[in-house]
């Protein structure tokens, strides 16, 4: 196993680690701002990694253009989407929870 | 169980799941999202089960303009449904139930899951379509040169009933409102907030640019006329949200929209006239370059891709127009 | 090392749906199906690598695309929503 | 048969989800809403009966031997787009009914509707629900 590839699995097993975890967050924070912030989590490190260890991978000079495109695409989407949902929840009057309330 | 077998359970499992909750919600905005969500997992089962082209086709429509259209309805409409009496369930279940049995007891003649052994597959077509037009079109993605040359007349027709349907929205709707028709206060738009406005403006361009290549690489990689047509009018869409639909117009007046949409039908009607002037049939692109059938077959693929896409993303746009506008001018 | 990339999109896809599912109301189920479009997006690129033709990446690229528009959809019809009409129903948010 | 019929059968189970709701809700927008809960069933179906264990994207490699079947992929992707279309004409048609009855409940469109009990409504419905 040459180092490129140790590197890329481990890219890899970290990318899918981080993912499954802002799975979890999402499942069971207790309200919605927390929520949106492990999917942040997920989406900008967990899904940035994964692609850098694709990336690392034996591919073609066109594939690995086009991970570097979704790559992009993603680090300006996402949190885009994720300041416009807490920016619009917020303004609906999606409640906050705080310590000893229920959740929701 | 192999690999793929596992993800495709799971993944089918998921599709069930949301359509099940899809039938429970009474809420609709939420069974919208549900909608958008189900169409997620459909096209990840398109992508799993070999269907690239599909799976473009769906993300653009299933997650974009569909889920879309039906918001835009809701905020006309009502958003909540009421509950479905007793009464009702009843004849509903017993369809299901007549209707499931026949399905599943027919579906015992059909070919295992991903025989490779199966009529279709070892029909004479299938060779035709997957081999020997690599000689005669000449084209590596099969899809396109099946759906613009083999089955090119099959494609006009799916072509005008898109024109028909677009033309069926307008005829309900009205025409689009137009600038003095809106009421002062009610084409809200986003651009007031930095964050979306920017990235919008950077994102347009991609979304543009991205259509045209989609169409100009529809014969080497996935992609074609109706990806590339439902992704700009996705990129449409996305300027009529953020800048308001006054401005979309100025953009994109509907007149242009109208051309557009005529011009694409009149190209492709148009081009199988000329094969049929020029001796062969009806949408025959070998004689479109006498002696180099691969060539004619190119430019004629080429030119039915652009027609559909023109066509395609014009309608789109306009029944997104129509919507908006039936918002606007209420 | 991919086959655990895999399993852990999955993964993340039913515990995005179970919140989906669960709600509570819009504002829960948009982001969660925010979510599970990443999700698509990262599924149909280690889908190409596993199954050995990973040249078809221009889907994934389309939904980080598209994705987006939804969103913006969302924000932009709850707003205008205000804006029009007063909420029949109540929010559960 | 389960392990080679089995897509086959959850697939049923999605088309026949969205049956019950086009049939038994009341609500035009669900109805529609169900239409394409159906509609992916459909597509999913045929898309499902092209596919070749093993096999890859219909798209020619030097690489690849064997390929799924291109013809019900082509069917399909017109279909989505024409689908959509129809979907659009479903929704407008719910939108001007909302308008002049203010509702997009059958029974409440039966009871205000002022010409007759029912023959006249169900038509417009029909219209809503079908595509």
């Amino acid at each position: 196993m040459n180092p490129v590839e140790l590197l890329s699995g481990v890219l890899l097993g970290a990318g899918a680690l981080f993912v499954v975890s802002g799975g979890v967050g999402l499942l069971r924070f207790p309200d919605f701002y927390t929520r949106n912030h492990a999917v942040g989590v997920t989406d900008s490190i967990g899904a940035g990694l994964i692609l850098v260890g694709l990336l690392l991978q034996p591919i073609s000079w066109q594939t690995a253009v086009r991970l570097l495109i979704i790559l992009l695409f993603m680090t300006l989407t996402s949190p885009t989407a994720a300041h416009i949902l807490a920016h619009a929840a917020r303004r609906d009057g999606v409640p906050v929870w705080h310590e000893g309330y229920r959740r929701r | 169980m192999t690999t793929f077998a596992l993800i495709n359970v799971t993944l089918l499992g998921i599709l069930l799941a949301t359509a099940l909750a899809i039938a429970r919600m009474r809420a609709l905005y939420e069974a919208t999202m549900l909608a958008a969500l189900l169409s997620l997992v459909t096209a990840t089962l398109f992508v799993l089960l070999d269907a690239v082209d599909v799976a473009f086709t769906e993300a653009a429509v299933g997650v974009g303009i569909s889920t879309v259209l039906l918001l835009g309805v809701l905020a006309l409409t009502r958003s909540w449904e009421a509950v479905t009496s007793q009464r009702r369930r009843l004849p509903g279940l017993l369809v299901v139930v007549l209707a499931g049995g026949a399905l599943v007891y027919a579906s015992q003649d059909l070919p295992a899951f991903g025989a490779a052994d199966s009529p279709v597959q070892l029909h004479p077509v299938t060779d035709a379509y997957l081999y020997e037009s690599q000689d005669e079109v000449g084209i590596p993605n099969t899809v396109t040169a099946v759906l613009a040359s083999y089955r090119a007349l099959d494609t006009l027709g799916e072509l005008v009933v898109v024109f028909t349907a677009g033309l069926a929205v307008l005829s309900v709707l009205g025409p689009l409102a137009r600038p003095e028709q809106t009421r002062p206060g009610a084409d809200f738009h986003l651009a007031d907030y930095r964050v979306i406005r920017v990235i919008t403006r950077l994102l347009l361009p991609f979304i543009l640019v991205f259509a045209l290549y989609v169409l100009f690489h529809g014969e080497y990689g996935p992609g074609g006329g109706f990806q590339a047509g439902v992704i700009f009018a996705t990129g449409a869409v996305l300027y009529g949200l953020v800048f308001g639909l006054d401005r979309a117009q100025q953009v994109i007046p509907s007149w242009a929209l109208w051309l557009f949409i005529c011009l694409g039908l009149l190209l492709y009607l148009g081009l199988g006239v000329a094969t049929m002037l020029l001796g062969g049939s009806f949408l025959d692109y070998d004689v479109l370059s006498p002696g180099h059938p691969e060539t004619g077959q190119h430019l004629g693929i080429l030119l039915v891709e652009m027609a559909i896409g023109t066509t395609v993303s014009a309608v789109m746009a306009m029944i997104f127009f129509s919507f908006a506008s039936r918002g606007a001018s209420r | 090392m991919i086959f655990a990339v895999m399993a852990a999109l999955l993964v993340t896809m039913v515990l995005a749906l179970a919140r989906a599912f669960l709600g509570p109301g819009r504002y829960n189920r948009i982001l969660a199906v925010n979510m599970f479009g990443t999700k698509t997006v990262l599924f149909v690129a280690v889908a190409g690598f596993l199954f050995g033709r990973p040249e078809f990446l221009d889907i994934g690229i389309l939904y980080a695309l598209v994705n987006f528009t939804a969103i913006v959809a969302v924000l932009r019809l709850t707003h205008y929503r205000e804006l029009v009409s007063a909420r029949p129903e109540a929010e559960r948010g | 048969m389960i392990a080679s019929h089995y897509v086959y059968w959850m697939l049923f189970a999605v088309m026949l989800t969205g049956l019950y709701v086009v049939i038994s809700h009341a609500n035009l927008l669900k109805k529609l809403i169900g239409l394409s809960v159906f509609q992916v069933g459909v597509f999913l179906f045929f898309i499902s009966l092209g596919k070749v264990t093993g096999g890859s994207a219909p798209i020619i490699s030097p690489d690849i031997q064997t390929y799924s079947h291109p013809l019900p992929q082509v069917l399909i992707l017109t279909a989505i787009v024409v689908g959509v279309a129809t979907l659009a004409v479903g929704l407008a048609l719910a939108v001007r009914i909302f308008e002049a009855y203010g509702t997009v409940e059958e029974a409440d469109l039966i009871a205000r509707d002022p010409a007759q009990p029912a023959s006249g409504l169900t038509a417009a419905d029909d219209d809503a629900g079908e595509r």
